[in-house]
């Protein structure tokens, strides 16, 4: 088990990504004489240490996703830097770009959006492993069967359709399909949002075996500060496109420093009741 | 058992199977439910995704599709509601049972002003003039804490928020002072800090109106920090039924106490969740559906 | 049971509505008449029972009998064996300009879909000019250029539902491209290509599928009308709205001549939308396709 | 109020330069005729000074800016040009013949919204019998070619019955009844067919509308089912149907071109049919050029009218 808990002061010798004074106006959709601006980053700094949680939190609308999408190239933003493992992403060639996109990759909230209907889910896992040409076709394969084994899954669905999945199931296909070219950093944008809490709870159990076992870094984004206070080791809070506070995971959740958080924090319903019935 | 006069709602044994055209008849989506509910209380029901709760919460007003069978009774101020015609149906829903539904945007007509979906509402039930209703459409905005009621009472659905919105919906339900309001996944959509605005102002109608509540979630916090008393529905069944204190402290059925323990919330942070078991979990009940469906679209 | 009123929304509970039988069935009596359309029309030369130029002069009008079951025309000729040959043409027309505009829209579609912004613009700007003019005022136009002609009929057609085709492959790779499946594909560092050719296609040409049998049924009285103007297929080669032209000047003496042709469009018109409306419900379950 | 007035004002502009395009279109069609129009045009009487002076005549030897400006010109002026072969002023024919197209083309659409809009609320709302009678309607008025309908409808009541005139024309104000006798087989033969389509067009989109979450909302307030596919079904179809019937305008006014044809009515649509056989490209030019401009004003409006209906069409903020 890492040690947890105690923010390790981010060195730069450890720091896997850096994230500086990132900004994205986006324009609404519509005709071009109605269209409005929204901004959906603004100024945001964030960093994540190798093997190590950052949790991003924030409500619809507070730009979380959009900072995802940065991160992992698939936006490109306004102004600002990425910068991973010592390389700003922007400034790379087609050859640099692959090889630091093979060490980033992300899971996504829709298990019934996330995977395609027509491929078989051994396929999708493979997909990472085909374009980046990692190995033999043999050893793909028996890697795609490993991964089936190392998230839960019967190596035998392989060749099934998502379509005769269950969301859990479909969940975990996507993080095997995440974790084939071996990356350094997971970008998981609401991973259990979609799914009942009893299936939240054994994909929140994967991830936090994988951070353990792997030493994967993730940035774990979600609207729910109890899932978030769960796997992350540190955590950003991001309302209307501006990080409000970061800080270890007791520090943000004990003792916040900003009202928004505040706020988020006492909105949250726990599942226990008021001390006294009629409070 | 409560004596039936202070009971407002009153499930007894009701099953709901839907006729499924494909090979095998499909299980039923509620399974013999019994349960009343007292006047003036919140009733929470909360369960996972397929467990019947919203289907359940359906057969009060009639609004099953034509594949649908109902046994059972279920009864309003002691009325049962599965007999009733078309016409006597449509009598009861927006005036002594009311209900609203999750994604408050879905629930609006997009191209009818906000407080005229108000006003519809009471004129469907009261014989009063197009002036008075939009009178008592505009209080019922601004007791549901709608700012500046008046001046919105001609927008369009879409410039309003979706907390807004919400509101504007949980006024239109209870335009007529409805006895029951049936709530099912009221702010599930919302984000948590409006979340909670909006259960505090079903929680302060209630006690303003003495209206009795059925609540709808799978979320247990919020059934734990805003319900009386707590129903736990899995497959089908009640499983358990108690005070939202009882519920919590002590669950006695391990479904609840699985289901408690998996929610993050709860756990010290760090260890591992333990796993609600194989024959409880969605995960079981949902592989057969999706395997079966599968089968079938092969 | 309770009463139910006919207005009713599905609750949370998913069950596959009884659609779904009758799409099959609907594709399956398409695709069958369709196939014997076409073999009729292939083996023409065979199963025609007689010469369709074939000028028989004692039997001019002759009323429909055991000899020619669809009787014979204004220069006696056999209406059964024309009727064969005039479906040959229409269906070839039709076919094939629904298929050259697919070849063109598809990739235009598919590219305006998956880049948007510039190339969506250029590309939707561009085709947008095509549906400025009438369907059958465009093909005219195009044949006072050309001369008339089934060749020029057919592109003409291509040429008009190219805009359609476009559209429709345009707004259902829109949609697909909007699935995280596609910005996955992009993380796990397959090319632009490989996601176009491995992702979007195959799960945005269902539409564009049910697209192309509903606008066959067009072009096949499209073509028919342009015939019947006398601005398509040119005697001496049978076409069906040909036939329907000499018809009217026997309409009242020999019906049959009129009818028989008319006939034959209406039940290939038929198959094409019988077939569209069973593809759509597999094929296109958001209704992209008009 | 405002956005509304907006919207109306720049749709209005985005119509010049559809106008404008439709127009280059026009003209170069004629112009990129391979080999020589007027060659063809004046065909056996073709000799080296006729070509010379009738091209001079037509001013077909000057760049084509100029003579793109001088058809420009001439439009405003009011003044369209001859036809070369009854050398009659293109406006004169045009102020004849037009009337009589809107008249067809008009006529027949609004039979077909009446036909086709009420049957395609009850087929939304109907039982198995009215679904199953609509759809039956529909994929034949969708299979049968209209000209071939109008040949029966001919048959039928021109020859076998002999209560109305298989062709001819006379205009409205001349004789009213006789105008009605003359278009009633015309104008049913392209509104049966477009019925259909609308039909199933109204079917569809109130059907979407009925599966809409609001509908159960709706109900479950207890609003009459009457009053929800009056008040609100109808209101939140009503702007696809009105975007089809905009588009199916083009269709019924290529239909006409070939029913004016059958039926020998003096419109714009068979004007330019007889045009294109005799090689008269001055009237096939202006001919489509009046049938494409009826058909991006019929556009416009209907795009007017689905932004006054939909709010949020003018407001921009249309999902």
């Amino acid at each position: 088990m890492t040690d947890r808990g105690n923010g390790s002061a981010s060195s730069p010798g450890n720091q896997l990504l850096r994230v500086e004074g990132l900004s994205k106006t986006f324009y609404t959709g519509g005709p071009p004489w109605a269209r409005r601006r929204v901004h959906a980053l603004d100024d945001v700094s964030i960093t994540v240490e190798k093997g190590q949680t950052l949790g991003i939190v924030g409500e619809s609308g507070s730009g979380k996703s959009t900072l995802g999408r940065c991160i992992l190239g698939l936006t490109k933003p306004d102004s600002g830097r990425v910068v991973f493992d010592g390389q700003d992403i922007a400034g790379l060639g087609p050859r640099a770009l692959s090889s630091v996109r093979r060490r980033v990759q992300p899971v996504f909230q829709d298990p019934y959006g996330s995977l395609d209907p027509r491929w078989t889910v051994g396929r999708s896992v493979r997909e990472s492993l085909d374009s980046y040409r990692i190995g033999t076709p043999a050893d793909r394969d028996r890697r795609v069967l490993d991964l089936f084994d190392r998230v839960g899954l019967n190596p035998d669905f392989a060749s099934r359709l998502p379509g005769s999945l269950s969301g859990g199931q479909r969940q975990r296909v996507g993080i095997a399909a995440a974790l084939a070219s071996e990356p350094d950093l997971i970008i998981a944008d609401e991973p259990v949002s979609a799914l009942d809490v009893s299936v939240q709870a054994q994909i929140l159990n994967l991830f936090m075996d994988l951070q353990n076992d792997l030493g994967v870094a993730s940035v774990f984004i979600t609207h729910d500060l109890g899932v978030v206070e769960h796997v992350s080791d540190r955590i950003a809070v991001l309302y209307h496109g501006v990080v409000v506070e970061t800080g270890d995971v007791d520090q943000v959740m004990r003792r916040p420093t900003h009202d928004y958080t505040r706020t988020l924090l006492a909105a949250i319903p726990i599942a226990a009741p008021a001390p006294t019935p009629e409070n | 058992m409560t004596t039936a006069s202070d009971s407002v709602l009153d499930f007894t044994d009701v099953s709901v199977a839907f006729r499924s055209d494909g090979p095998t008849a499909s299980a039923p989506a509620v399974d013999g439910v019994s349960l009343s509910l007292r006047r003036g209380e919140i009733f929470g029901i909360v369960g996972e995704s397929g467990s019947g709760k919203s289907t359940l919460a359906n057969t009060v007003l009639g609004l099953l599709p034509s594949s649908a069978t109902v046994r059972g009774h279920v009864r309003v101020n002691d009325r049962d509601v599965l007999g009733l015609s078309e016409s006597d149906l449509r009598a009861l829903r927006g005036d002594e049972v009311a209900m609203i539904f999750q994604d408050a945007s879905a629930s609006l007509d997009p191209t009818w002003p906000v407080g005229d979906q108000i006003a519809e509402t009471i004129r469907a039930h009261r014989a009063i003039g197009r002036r008075a209703a939009r009178e008592q459409a505009i209080a019922l905005m601004t007791e549901v804490g709608i700012p500046d009621a008046a001046s919105r009472y001609g927008d369009a659905p879409h410039r309003l928020s979706g907390g807004m919105r919400q509101r504007i919906v949980i006024a239109a339900a209870l335009a007529n002072n409805p006895q029951l309001l049936i709530a099912d996944e009221p702010a599930t959509a919302l984000d948590v800090t409006i979340q909670a605005q909006i259960l505090q102002l079903i929680d302060r109608l209630r006690r303003d109106h003495g209206t009795t509540v059925l609540l709808i979630t799978h979320d247990l916090g919020v059934v734990a920090q805003v319900c009386d008393r707590v129903g736990v529905m899995y497959a089908g069944r009640l499983l358990e039924v108690g005070t939202a204190h009882e519920l919590f402290a002590r669950p006695t059925h391990p479904y609840t106490r699985a289901l408690l323990a998996a929610s993050p919330n709860r756990v010290a942070r760090g260890t591992r969740l333990p796993v609600v078991p194989a024959q409880w979990s969605v995960e079981s009940l949902h592989e057969s559906e999706a395997v079966a469906e599968a089968e079938a679209a092969q | 049971m309770t009463a139910q009123a006919p207005l009713v929304a599905a609750t949370a509970v998913s069950h596959r509505p009884a659609k779904r039988r009758t799409s099959t069935r609907l594709l399956i009596s398409g695709a069958i008449v369709l196939g014997v359309l076409v073999l009729i029309a292939i083996a023409a030369p065979l199963i025609a029972p007689h010469d369709p130029e074939s000028v028989v002069v004692d039997e001019v009008l002759g009323a429909p009998s055991l000899a020619h079951p669809f009787g014979s025309d204004a220069l006696g000729r056999d209406v059964l064996s024309r009727v064969i040959y005039g479906l040959r043409t229409s269906l070839a027309v039709s076919i094939s300009a629904v298929l050259a505009s697919m070849i063109i829209a598809v990739p235009l579609g598919l590219l305006a879909g998956y880049f948007g912004r510039w190339v969506d613009t250029a590309i939707s700007r561009v085709l947008d000019m095509i549906l400025v003019l009438p369907a059958m005022l465009l093909a005219i136009t195009f044949i006072a250029i050309l001369g008339p002609g089934s060749v020029v009929a057919a592109i003409a057609i291509a040429v008009i539902y190219l805009p359609i085709l476009a559209r429709v492959m345009r707004t259902s790779a829109l949609i697909v491209t909007r699935n995280d499946y596609v910005a996955g594909a992009r993380a796990r560092g397959s090319s632009h290509f490989r996601v176009l050719i491995g992702h979007i296609a195959p799960n945005a040409l269902g539409p564009v599928i049910v697209q192309a049998s509903v606008l066959a049924a067009f072009a096949l009285q499209l073509e028919a009308g342009l015939s019947f103007l006398g601005l398509g297929t040119q005697p001496p080669t049978p076409s069906l709205g040909g036939m329907l032209s000499d018809g009217r000047d026997v309409l009242l003496q020999a019906p049959w001549v009129e009818i028989f042709p008319g006939l034959a469009i209406v039940v290939a018109v038929l198959c094409f939308t019988l077939l569209g409306e069973g593809l759509r419900r597999s094929f296109d379950p958001e209704g992209v396709a008009e | 109020m405002t956005s509304r007035l907006g919207f109306v004002l720049r749709r209005l502009a985005l119509t010049v330069p559809v106008l404008f395009v439709m127009s280059i279109i026009v003209f170069l069609i004629i112009r990129l005729v391979p080999g020589d129009p007027v060659r063809t045009m004046l065909g056996f009487r073709a000799t080296d000074e006729n070509v010379e002076q009738v091209r001079h005549q037509l001013g077909l030897d000057q760049s084509w800016l100029l003579q793109y400006g001088d058809f420009i010109g001439g439009i405003f002026r009011g003044d369209l040009g001859t036809d070369i072969v009854s050398h009659a002023s293109l406006s004169d024919l045009l102020a004849q013949r037009l009337p009589v197209t809107f008249e067809l083309a008009g006529l027949a659409m609004l039979l077909a919204v009446l036909i086709g809009v009420p049957l395609g609320v009850r087929a939304a709302t109907g039982g198995k019998w009215v679904k199953r009678l609509t759809e039956g309607f529909v994929v034949f008025g969708i299979s049968i070619p209209d000209f071939w309908l109008g040949i029966l409808l001919v048959l039928v009541f021109a020859g076998t019955l002999v209560i109305l005139p298989p062709s001819g024309y006379v205009p409205f104000a001349d004789d009213p009844a006789g105008n009605i006798r003359y278009m009633i087989l015309p104008v049913l033969t392209l509104a049966i067919g477009e019925a259909a389509y609308i039909l199933r067009t109204t079917r569809a989109a109130v059907t979407s509308v009925l599966d809409r979450p609001f509908v159960t909302f709706l109900r479950a307030k207890g609003i009459r089912t009457r009053r929800i596919v009056a008040g609100h079904a109808l209101r939140n179809a009503a702007p696809a149907i009105v975007t089809v019937i905009g588009i199916q305008v083009g269709v019924l006014l290529g239909g006409a071109i070939i029913v004016e044809q059958l039926f020998a009515l003096p419109g714009v649509g068979r004007l330019v049919v007889t045009a294109i056989t005799q090689r008269n490209y001055p009237t096939v030019q202006i001919g489509v050029l009046a049938i494409a401009t009826t058909f991006i004003m019929v556009s416009l409006v209907t795009d007017l009218i689905v932004g006054w209906l939909d709010p949020r069409v003018a407001d921009g903020a249309a999902t």
